[in-house]
Formats: structure tokens, C-alpha cells, sequence
């Protein structure tokens, strides 16, 4: 855990005190039984927002509070331990976009209601089932938006989209020439394609060439946050489990072939945390942001594979059930290793960073 | 090696050949072709169309579905030349074998086996017909792997047993007719305590519940049994022969489950789906490098593995017992189908972990089921670290200091 | 281990009995000691050849049994279990270059000696320090061959090169216009740097284009059945010593983890020894050769790299010493590995045939 | 997050700074410059040119070769900032620290803890001019990661010890004048019996045997003491105490190991070293684009393990204890070291599997015999095995059952 100032300790244990006991999984599995194809319970993002959770990185003029992102990631981290169902993630990096790229106009219009929660916001970059963002083909004529983006998250709840065309990212509101349609993963969460069709649509055009790369790191290092949440719980409760667990009369904990492989999940845990807390860091201070967020990411992907997988197999068969929560982080989890680049699209760009 | 026929073994060969074309041509419902029956065994539910019935009396009455079993008892009675002729006739056909289950896999051939000539005589020809659908007890809710820590009793009252206890896994409970399971008559020796039942799962006092998977269908129960009575004509073997019985089934389970896990041996290869799923060159060849070398890896390994599983059935038969890296083939085998699994959903994307919904192939569901549920396949039937037990100790020789 | 048929049992026991009797360790490390550059010794090699072994694949009509190369292998990975250094390999496969692209003069010329060892002879084909056949540059003019080869094993010993140049493959004697720089690696065994300059040298016109290839097939596929031999002895080593070591008052046998770690290996040497019988089988069956010898290459590579690392670990301190012979396994290996193809070189073939 | 100093803080440093490039300037032979000590520590011979002397015993008389430690005892009694100046001011000048080896490493800070004050006067000066080596005396044949079970005795005699026994794994023993060594003086108890005591390695009955490594080089020897006698004056700490002191200085070590995996920390990167033994694109990338991408996979994931050992020194100053991420570092690091030597020989192809020879460059066969010691780190200094025991008994609680 790096180590924290006060404001950001106070604020992982609030979040941490909510989580556990407002927003256990139980939480989440009612979400999923309703089958709302927008997945995720209003009220409790209602009390999210009013806890401030939306606005930690929106400057104080516009309604947040500034805190940047390792506080925000913190928050994430801990409702990654619950699996709670939020547009948290998808609002952050939307506010982040208009934050890098928008004008005071843009900034003053939306910044306010997306971190009181008024609002909700997503972004739509993608156009097909892999992250390619060098592969956009959604273009912009007369400030009217047409294309098509896939699997969108959270794309039910928002109001306002962040999209990649051609030539820059774009503010759309839902609305006319804006269509939806479900996809539903393995994680049963919010996931759309979209059909934009001459929808209107409003230039980020203060942010640079690179505003895209720049959301993307950060939306990289936040799913990193996440998964370092859910890989937290999985190896938690893998341990627990073994500690609980007598078969061949002795306690599962006690043979040494699966202390071993606990040993190899701490050090990989502790190497994806380190990976994710110094992602986070890098954002903040705007140092070597690009490659730690590769890092971050690229180590969330490969921990949280092994830990899944891992997690399920030293619990044995009550690990395949539904009834049991592993299963749920497994589904999550293949879902975050795609989104923003699998391992193989982030080592490409790390060396391509590296110039080799 | 090419082995060459008398003549007159290939007139039979010829014969016979011709006897399971007119068969099938007269027997097999064309609406059926390539359908199959992909994963019956373990996920399927018990609806039958009138064409699947059909087909399944026609192959039931011919013995043809178990072909190897005795004729006396309903089987095929066929040799191992002309069962393999069956099968190339019912592929070349787009035919599949519609008797299946864990009668025929597990249960029948332990019984043919252990069990008396009354036992054989009742419960045989139904399996042979695929009449009758068995499941397993042998897994309980406190003795996962340590599968002869188990608690359910069956307690001696003259003509019959009244069993009591819980089941768990016990796969397809909720279609099956009856039920093989071990139970404890015993309670003073962990193993020699343990016999070998059958229970009629309509008895009175047997409740089923089925347990929805991570992968979301239901392929097993928890069975609870409440004063059921037994008779004991339904003992196999002798009392507390049950371990010994058990473990021998297990041998058939583990026979079938190396090479069967799921995504490990599906129609279209990964090279297939990686050019569906992804960029290809001009010249038809993977666009990305990386992909292509992970591929290329994969392959590799599954070749060598299937030279394994080959070279193991080689040694057993050349020295008439079973070879001792056949230990070693459901380790490897389930890993790689896991793996394989794993291959396919990240080439596929997104797409490919979709959870439902008209823009999924059927396909591509198919595959996310798969995937989770062939975590299963390194739990069940021994676990891959019960594997290394046996593999250290029993092979390798490395035994517990005393 | 392959079902043999009873001429392969016993030139199996015969080629096990001398080597642990006449050529252990010891031997090697002998000639290892003489710091000779031809790194064999020259009565063990004469004794090869009087066994019959050097002829092993030679059709009888010039002097071998022609049984073929799964018999070559039982006797070559016999050898590799005690490191025995000799030219066997190489001349085994010089004479199956000549066999598939000789002439009858050639054949007649060649094969009769190299069957009763008077002759020795090893393949020139790369260039340089990786394995690179399409990249060869050597070439022939009026019937003089020029060019550089690299890392030519057993090049000392030899009286005959079946060169690679760019037009196929050539036999050139020792003698005028070829020129040895030794290259002494790790294994410690015969290398050396060739320059030709303007040998006489005498094509192997009859073998087609693939030539290069086919021979390069059967290369792996020995290459790997001396790898399988020291896996094997590398296993056996290991699991006696875990066997006997008592540590913290507990045989290391008795450890979980370490029992788990030689399941493992147990199940890679069973997939590698799977792997190099299939490879020479399909040799003597002339059936899908190139794919099985890449894939008993590739499998005799991944197998023992893992398996020498872990022997290593698994002896801890004692097979760190030189006076332990394992570490003769290990530098030996890494020489094997990256003959006639790395895993990745491998890999890369394989797909490229299996049209992906 | 930077710190801003103030005024006088910072010009006492600009102060320093400049006094430091003064000394170098006036005292690095130029000859020196980009030397450095590779590998000094386990490798290296006695063997010194005169600028070499001159350097050390420049550096010595400041203490600067052990700059924290006490300027009493010979030390330079530098706070930690003027420590980092220092280093960094050498490594700008392509100077290096020539004090090293197990006196600075583990020995030193380990007196300067438990000795008494004649033994940190008599002790610890040499050891910060360079002048003394040490050795360590831990291993025995017969107790490899088990180093408790040691049978070495040493027998009360009075006014001095009589020390009987084997050693193994002397690092340097063949060079050094003295050794600290962890010996028996009770046989009835297997960790209080233990105390720690200094050797002169010139007393009679000392006998070395140097033990030559897989790598070709001999860094360590096998030691015999026969009728050692040692004065009582030598005795650290009380009798029984060895065991408690022992493990303290294996602390040292390990955090001196756990980033010194040899190859895992030398001069070129991976893709440096690629570009130069392999393949370019025109664009000066590697046109080996699974390589590439292998390189790229290593790259993350050291660059995260670099970023675990910077939280693990964090947050051990923030809780003012040691982290628990520490007890994975090692393992962590090693394997990581011997993964990037692996690498490494495999992108130069046969010409990075060198044994010796003019066709091989020195930093060639240096890579080769890196490679090779470097299977060690992950048996020594408490095995990846023994790390693991610990992270799972002492960090994660995975008791043994009783």
C-alpha cells in the first residue's frame, strides 16, 4: 500500500466502510437479477456522488474536490472488493477528458453535474470487439457525429458520451441519432454497441493531438484500480478458505504445495499493486504518465488472469458454483483484461514507447 | 504400421461394412446430420424429439451404442475392429452414437465387472437401450477430495438398507433414474467401512437440488436421502468391497475425462478462429506476429500431448497393464484444454465473452460456457493436485516420511 | 518409451550398458580436460563404429544395418545420458545428406566409410551464431565453394563437410581452401568457425530442393534425442537426490512442494520423450516429418530448459560445484537448444507450414 | 513529490557537493574512470594495481567507503542525503566506492549492533580502510537451508575456544584474513546452542579448499578447523546468542541480494542488446517482433518489481518496521535476474554461450559466467524455497497443523 496523506487514509476508509457494509455483493447480485440492461442502482450513486466520490478529481471551482486520481483510485479499489456496479469509473474518465481537452464553456457546462452526480458520462472509443484506437472511423462533418462504437460501458445510464472520431474526441449527448444496443457480457454489467448517426456533436478541442492517449492512460490505470481490488479479495478469500478447509485431516492451509503457490500470488499481488499505486502516482504528478500506465495495466492483466484462474482452482468445486462469489470476479475480470488493451496490445506499445 | 488382411477377414470386414451403411441409411433421421450430441454427458437436459427417440431405439436395440458390451446382456457384442468400423461409418454419415451417460461411460462396465448375474441381467439392458439414466454419489459436501471421508450411512435392517446423508456433484440427479453411490456401512475403517449402492432416485426420502454453475446451467445436484430404503439385493459386491469398487469406476472416469476437456478438441482450430477474429496478410497468414508464435506454441504442445495419450495406450496394451505415464495425461490434458479456452476468448474479444443475447453466434456462447465450465475439469474426477499426489508418490516414489 | 521390436531392445541395452560402463561422465570429463579442440575421444569413437552404430541408418549395400532412425535415437539418447562426446550425430546426418542427395558414386564412396567410422563427417549450413538456413550466403563457382560458416560442431574431427551454399548441398573434404577457428562454448565440446575459400567441393545433386530441409528435419529430431537423454538422466539425478537429502530432520522427498514440482516435470519429460519418439518414427514412416521433427525439437527445448533450471534449484548449493556433474547438463543444454532452431525460430516454422 | 530546502539547508548541501568533486578530483586516478568493482563481492581475487590502493585508501581514510557508519569507528558520518550526494557525485565522475565486500555488507553493521566496544574499536576501522577481509562461516555440508542444524563445536577451554568442524560456502575464504562464524557451544539445545564467533583465518589448523563453480570461477571454499584455538575475546554477544545474532545479519544480506541478481542490473537494456545481435527494422525497431515482444513482457514486469522495492523501503520508513512485501523481494528479484540472463544468452545466439577464447568479447564470457553463478542467487541467502515457507507461515499465518 503506498503510503497516504491523511485526506486520502480518511477517504479509503469511508469508502472502504461503504463498500462493506451498503454495497457488499449482495449488492451487485441484485442488480444482476433484475436484468436492467443498465445495471447499477441509482440510489446508491446517488449517495456516491453526495460522499463527493465523483468529483475527487474535478477542480474545486467546478464542484469537486481535487483530490486527483490516487485518491480516486482508492475508492475504486475498495468497491472493486464488492463488485459494485457504478458509472463511477466511466464518469471519472469522461470529466477527465473534458478536464484535459475542454473549454471553459464545456467545463463550466458539465463538470458540475457529472460530479454531483446530476449527470452520468461514458466513454465510446472503440469500434470493435479489441481496443484499437488507431483503427477509428467514426467521423465528424458539420458538427454532426456518424459511426459506430461496440461494447460501450455503462453506456446505458449515461447522459453524455465522450467519443473518438477521426480527427479528436467529441462531447455527444444522448438523445436524437444516438441508438443502443445491449450487450450483455460475462459480467452482466452495462455494455452497448452504439449507432451515432448525425448526432450533434461538440469538439474537446483544447487538449492537443495526444488527448486521446492521455484518457486512455488514465482510463487504463483506473480498470487497473479495479481489478487491484478484485485480485485483493480473490487472494483474501482463497486464503481464508484454505485456512477453513480440512480435507485428509489437515487443514487445506497446512500442505505445502499450496503455500508455495499462495507465496507466488502474494509476490504477484504485491507487484501489481506496486504497478498500480505507481500509476496512479504518475498521473498526478505528471511524470512518465504513458509507460506507467502500460505498466499498470499490463500487470493488473497478469496478476488478475493468474489470480482468477488460481482462485477457483484452490477453492475446488464450491468455487464453481454461482452461489459462490469467485466466479463473479472471474467473469469481471476477462472483461477488464480486454478493455483498454490485453497484455499483448500493451507490450506492443510499451516497446513501441521504448523505441525497440 | 499398415497391417495386412487375410482375405477372407476383409470379405467380413467388407460385410459387415455394408451391414452399417444399410443401417444407418435405413435407420438415421436426416434431420439429425451433424447435430451430435456435444457435451450430453454433463450439461444436457432430458427432452428427446421423436427423430432423436427413433434413432436411439433403432442403435438401442442393435446393442450398436455400447458395441463392445456382451450380446447377452444387450450389447453389441462387436470386436474392436468392427466397433471401429461403426464409428467411421456413423462419422462418415454424420451419425452419432445416442447412448450415452454415465451408464455407459462409468457404471455399466464396473458392474459388468463386480456386480452378480441378477444385477447385470436388470440393470444392463436398459443401459445398452439408454433407457435408464444413472448418476454418481460419491462426493459429499465435507469430503471433496478426500472422497473416502464420507458420512452417508447405510444402516443394515435385515432385508434392506436405510440410507441417510447428503450428496453433492452428483451430476444430472435431477433426470436421473437411479443412482450408484458409496455409502458407509461401517463406521469403525475409514475404507473398509465404505459398499458400493444402488438407489432408485424415486424412492421415497430422495430430494434433489440442482446447483446453478458459474457457467450458468446446472449439470449437478445435492441429493439428500432420508431414512430411503434400500433393498439389499441392490448391494454390489460385498459389504465393505465399496472402496475397492469406487476407485475402479474412477479408472473409467478418468479414461474419458483426459482428452475431454472442453474447447480442447471443438471443430475450428485457433489458427481458424484467430483469421475469423482478427487481421490476415494478403496471403491469408495471421497479421499479428505475436498471436501467431502464442498459437504455434499452443499447437505444439497439444501434438506432443496427443502423442502422449497415443504412446500411453501403446504401452499399457504392449505391456498388458496400465503404463505409468497414462498417470500424467489428465493433468495435462484438462491444463491444456483450460488453456486453449483461455487462447480463444482473448482472440475473440469482447465478442467472444458474451453471457447472452441475438448478437452472440451460438457458437460463441457455446465457447464462454466452455470456458467456465471446463474450470471444472482439473477439480473433478482427482484434482490436478491429487494428480501430483499419486504422480509423486505412486510413481515417483517419493512417500511420506514416516 | 516407444514399443520396440526386439533388434531395437537390445541395441538399446547394448548402447546403455557401454555407456555406463565404458563412457560415464568421467569420461567426458577427461576429454574436457585435455583441452583438445576435437573434444572425443578417438578409441571410444572406433569402438562406436565397430558396434555398428555409425551405420546405423547406411543401407547395408555400403556397410550399415539400415535400421533406421529410431534406432540411431535409442543409442544417441544413451549417450547423452552420460554427456559421452563423439561425432555420431554428426556424422549420422552427413551420411543421411548424402543418402538422400548422393549420387551412386558418392554414396559408394562416402557411406561405407563413415559406416565403419574410418571416415568422419558433420553438416556446415549456418552463418552465424543463430540458426538461419534461408539466410546463407556461401556459394559455388566452378565447382569451388567460398563462403563462412559458424559454429560448426564437431568440425575438428571431421574429413568431410556437407556444406550448405546458396544452390544446394556440397561435400568438401578437409584440406585446401578450408580453414577452422575453434569456438570453444560452454559444453566444451568440439566448435569451430569455417572459412571455405575456394574448396573443391562436389554437389548433392539428387535430392531435390528440399534437401536442405530434409536433413535439417533429421537434425532436430537427433539434436532432440540426445536433449531426451540428459533430460531423463537430469530427472533420475534430481529425484535420487530429493530422495536421500535430509533437511530440517525430513527426506527433501517428503516435501509437498517439491513432490508437486516433480509431478510436473515428470509430465513434461513424458510429453518431451512422446515428442522425439514421434519425431523419429515419423522419419523411418516417412510420414508429416517436418512438422514432428519441429515439434520434437520445440518440445525437447521447452523441456530441457525447465528441466535443467530445476534440476539445478532443486539440488540447491552442492549443483552449483563443477565436481557435481549437473551443471555439465545445463551448459551443454543451452548449446543444444539453439541448434537447429530455438523454440521461437520453431514456433515460427511451424506456423508458417501449418499455413497461419 | 519534491521537497523545497532551506536556504542554509541548501548551501550546506551545494557545500558538500563541492567538497566532494574537490576529493575526486584530487584523488580518482583517471585510469580508474568506468572500472568500477563488477561483481567484487563473490568474485573477485586480491589482486590490486597501485591506483587501485591509492583510490581505497583515499576513500578509507574519509570513511567515505562506509559513509552512515559512525565516524568514531572509522565511519564517515554522513546523514543520508550527503550519502546520496556522494554516490551521486562518484558516478558522475565515473568513480566508484572501493570499500566492499561482507565486512561493509553484512559483518559490519552487524558488530556495530551486538559487539562490544573493544570489539567495534578493534574491528571496525580496517573494515572502513579497505584493509581487512572477512568471511562468512554459516553453511555446513550436512545444512543447507537448514543452517541451524550446524555440528561445528566449539568447547569451552577456559580462556579461549577450541573449534573443531567443517564449513562449506566460505565466501572469499581463499583471500580473507578473518571470519565471523556461527558455531555450536551446546549440544543439548538446537538454536540456543548456537553463539558467533570471530576466526582469524591464519590460526593454525584453518585449512581452505577453494570450490570450483559451474561458472569456472571459485568465489567460495570448502573450510576445515581442526583444534582451532580462538580467544574467548572473540565471542559476540553472550554464549547462545549466535542464532539471534546470525539472523540479524542475514537480514543485511538478503537486502543486500534481492536486487543484485547478477545480469539483472548491467548496462545495456534487453532491446539494446537485441539491436546489436540481431535484426532491425529500417525505423531502427527490432524486426523480431516476437522477441520484441518477449522483451517488452520482461521490461513491465521488472519495472514493476522495481517499483515493489521502492514501496517496500516506503513503507517500511512509514511504519517504522519492515514491510511485509519485503519477504518477497528476494525471490522476486532473482528470479527476475535469472530470467533477463537467460534472455540474454538466447538473443546472441551461440555467441552468448561463450566458454572462452578472443572470438568471445570480455563482456560476452562475463555474460556467460553471470549467467551461470547467477542459478545461484536463488539457492543462497535463504533459497526461493525457504522465502517461500516463510511468506506463508510468517506473513500469510498458513500455520502447520499441530
Amino acid at each position: 500500500m503506498a503510503v497516504l496523506n491523511e485526506e486520502q487514509e480518511m477517504l479509503r476508509d469511508m469508502a472502504r466502510e461503504w463498500a462493506t457494509n451498503e454495497s457488499p455483493v449482495t449488492e451487485f447480485r441484485k442488480v444482476r437479477a433484475s436484468g436492467e440492461p443498465e445495471a447499477f442502482d441509482r440510489t446508491a450513486y446517488a449517495t456516491m456522488a453526495e460522499m463527493g466520490w465523483a468529483g475527487i478529481i474535478i477542480p474545486e471551482e467546478h464542484g469537486g474536490s481535487d483530490f486527483g486520481f490516487m485518491s480516486v483510485g482508492l475508492v475504486v479499489e475498495e468497491l472493486g472488493k464488492t463488485l459494485t456496479a457504478s458509472p463511477l469509473i466511466a464518469t471519472t474518465l469522461a470529466a477527465s477528458a473534458i478536464i484535459l481537452g475542454g473549454s471553459e464553456e464545456q467545463k463550466a457546462k458539465w463538470l458540475p453535474k457529472l460530479a454531483s452526480g446530476e449527470a452520468i458520462a461514458t466513454l465510446a472509443i472503440d469500434e470493435g470487439p479489441h481496443h484499437a484506437p488507431d483503427a477509428i472511423e467514426a467521423s465528424v462533418s458539420g458538427g454532426k457525429l456518424t459511426g459506430a462504437k461496440a461494447f460501450v460501458a455503462e453506456a446505458h445510464g449515461a447522459d453524455l458520451f465522450v467519443v473518438a472520431a477521426t480527427d479528436g474526441l467529441y462531447l455527444v449527448e444522448k438523445g436524437d441519432g444516438v441508438t443502443l444496443t445491449t450487450r450483455r457480457l460475462t459480467d452482466q454489467r452495462s455494455h452497448a454497441d452504439i449507432a451515432f448517426d448525425g448526432a450533434a456533436a461538440d469538439k474537446l478541442a483544447n487538449g492537443g493531438d495526444d488527448l486521446l492517449d492521455k484518457v486512455l492512460d488514465r482510463a487504463r490505470v483506473l480498470t487497473a484500480a479495479e481489478m487491484l481490488g478484485m485480485a485483493q479479495i480473490v487472494f483474501d478469500t482463497t486464503l481464508a478458505y484454505l485456512k477453513q478447509r480440512v480435507q485428509f485431516n489437515q487443514v487445506l492451509s497446512s500442505f505445502q504445495a499450496l503455500q508455495h503457490r499462495m507465496a507466488d500470488l502474494f509476490a504477484d499481488l504485491a507487484q501489481m499493486r506496486s504497478a498500480v499505486e505507481a500509476g496512479l502516482q504518475a498521473i498526478d504528478s505528471g511524470a512518465g504518465v504513458s509507460r506507467a500506465a502500460i505498466v499498470a495495466k499490463a500487470e493488473a492483466n497478469r496478476v488478475m488472469h493468474t489470480m482468477s484462474n488460481e482462485g477457483i482452482q484452490l477453492h475446488g468445486g464450491i468455487g464453481m458454483t454461482d452461489e459462490y462469489d469467485i466466479g463473479l470476479y472471474l467473469k469481471r475480470a476477462r472483461v477488464l483484461e480486454a478493455a483498454w488493451g490485453t497484455r499483448s496490445y500493451l507490450k506492443n506499445r510499451f516497446a513501441t514507447l521504448g523505441g525497440y | 504400421m499398415a497391417t495386412q488382411l487375410e482375405p477372407e477377414a476383409r470379405d467380413s470386414v467388407d460385410v459387415f461394412r455394408e451391414e452399417v451403411r444399410q443401417f444407418i441409411a435405413e435407420n438415421f433421421p436426416a434431420e439429425l446430420k451433424g447435430k451430435g450430441l456435444s457435451m450430453a454427458g454433463a450439461e444436457g437436459s432430458a427432452k428427446e424429439t421423436p427423430a432423436q427417440k427413433a434413432w436411439r431405439e433403432a442403435m438401442g436395440e442393435r446393442g450398436w451404442g455400447t458395441p463392445t458390451w456382451p450380446k447377452e446382456y444387450g450389447g453389441g457384442g462387436l470386436n474392436r475392429k468392427q466397433a471401429a468400423i461403426l464409428n467411421e461409418e456413423l462419422a462418415r454419415a454424420g451419425a452419432y452414437n445416442p447412448i450415452g451417460g454415465m451408464g455407459v461411460m462409468m457404471f455399466g462396465p464396473t458392474l459388468l465387472e463386480y456386480g452378480s448375474e441378477a444385477q447385470k441381467q436388470e440393470h444392463i439392458p436398459p443401459i445398452c437401450r439408454g433407457e435408464i439414466r444413472w448418476c454418481q454419489g460419491y462426493s459429499e459436501p465435507n469430503a471433496g477430495s478426500d472422497l473416502a471421508n464420507l458420512q452417508t450411512m447405510a444402516e443394515d435392517k435385515g432385508d434392506h438398507y436405510l440410507v441417510n446423508g447428503q450428496k453433492t456433484w452428483t451430476s444430472g440427479g435431477q433426470w436421473a433414474d437411479k443412482c450408484f453411490a458409496i455409502v458407509r456401512t461401517d463406521r469403525s475403517d475409514k475404507h473398509k467401512g465404505i459398499s458400493f449402492l444402488l438407489i432408485d432416485m424415486d424412492s421415497p426420502g430422495v430430494e434433489v437440488r440442482p446447483i446453478t454453475m458459474i457457467s450458468g446451467t446446472s449439470p449437478f445436484c445435492e441429493t439428500f436421502f432420508t431414512d430411503v430404503k434400500v433393498p439389499k439385493e441392490n448391494l454390489v459386491g460385498e459389504e465393505g468391497q465399496g472402496w475397492t469398487i469406487g476407485k475402479r469406476l474412477l479408472q473409467h472416469e478418468r479414461t474419458n475425462l483426459s482428452g475431454a476437456a472442453p474447447g480442447g478438441r471443438s471443430g475450428a482450430s485457433l489458427a481458424d478462429i484467430a483469421k475469423k477474429y482478427g487481421r490476415t496478410n494478403k496471403d491469408g497468414t495471421l497479421a499479428d506476429p505475436v498471436l501467431r508464435d502464442r498459437i504455434a506454441d499452443f499447437e505444439i504442445r497439444w501434438t506432443s500431448f496427443l502423442h502422449t495419450a497415443r504412446r500411453a495406450v501403446e504401452e499399457s496394451k504392449a505391456q498388458g497393464g496400465v503404463s505409468e505415464i497414462s498417470s500424467a495425461l489428465k493433468k495435462l490434458g484438462t491444463k491444456l484444454g483450460q488453456e486453449r479456452a483461455e487462447l480463444t476468448i482473448e482472440i475473440m474479444g469482447l465478442q467472444g465473452l458474451g453471457w447472452e443475447g441475438d448478437n452472440f453466434s451460438p457458437v460463441e456462447l457455446q465457447g464462454v460456457r466452455a470456458w467456465l465450465y471446463g474450470k471444472a475439469t482439473t477439480i473433478y474426477g482427482g484434482s490436478t493436485e491429487i494428480q501430483n499426489n499419486v504422480i509423486a508418490k505412486r510413481v515417483l516414489g517419493m512417500l511420506d516420511h514416516q
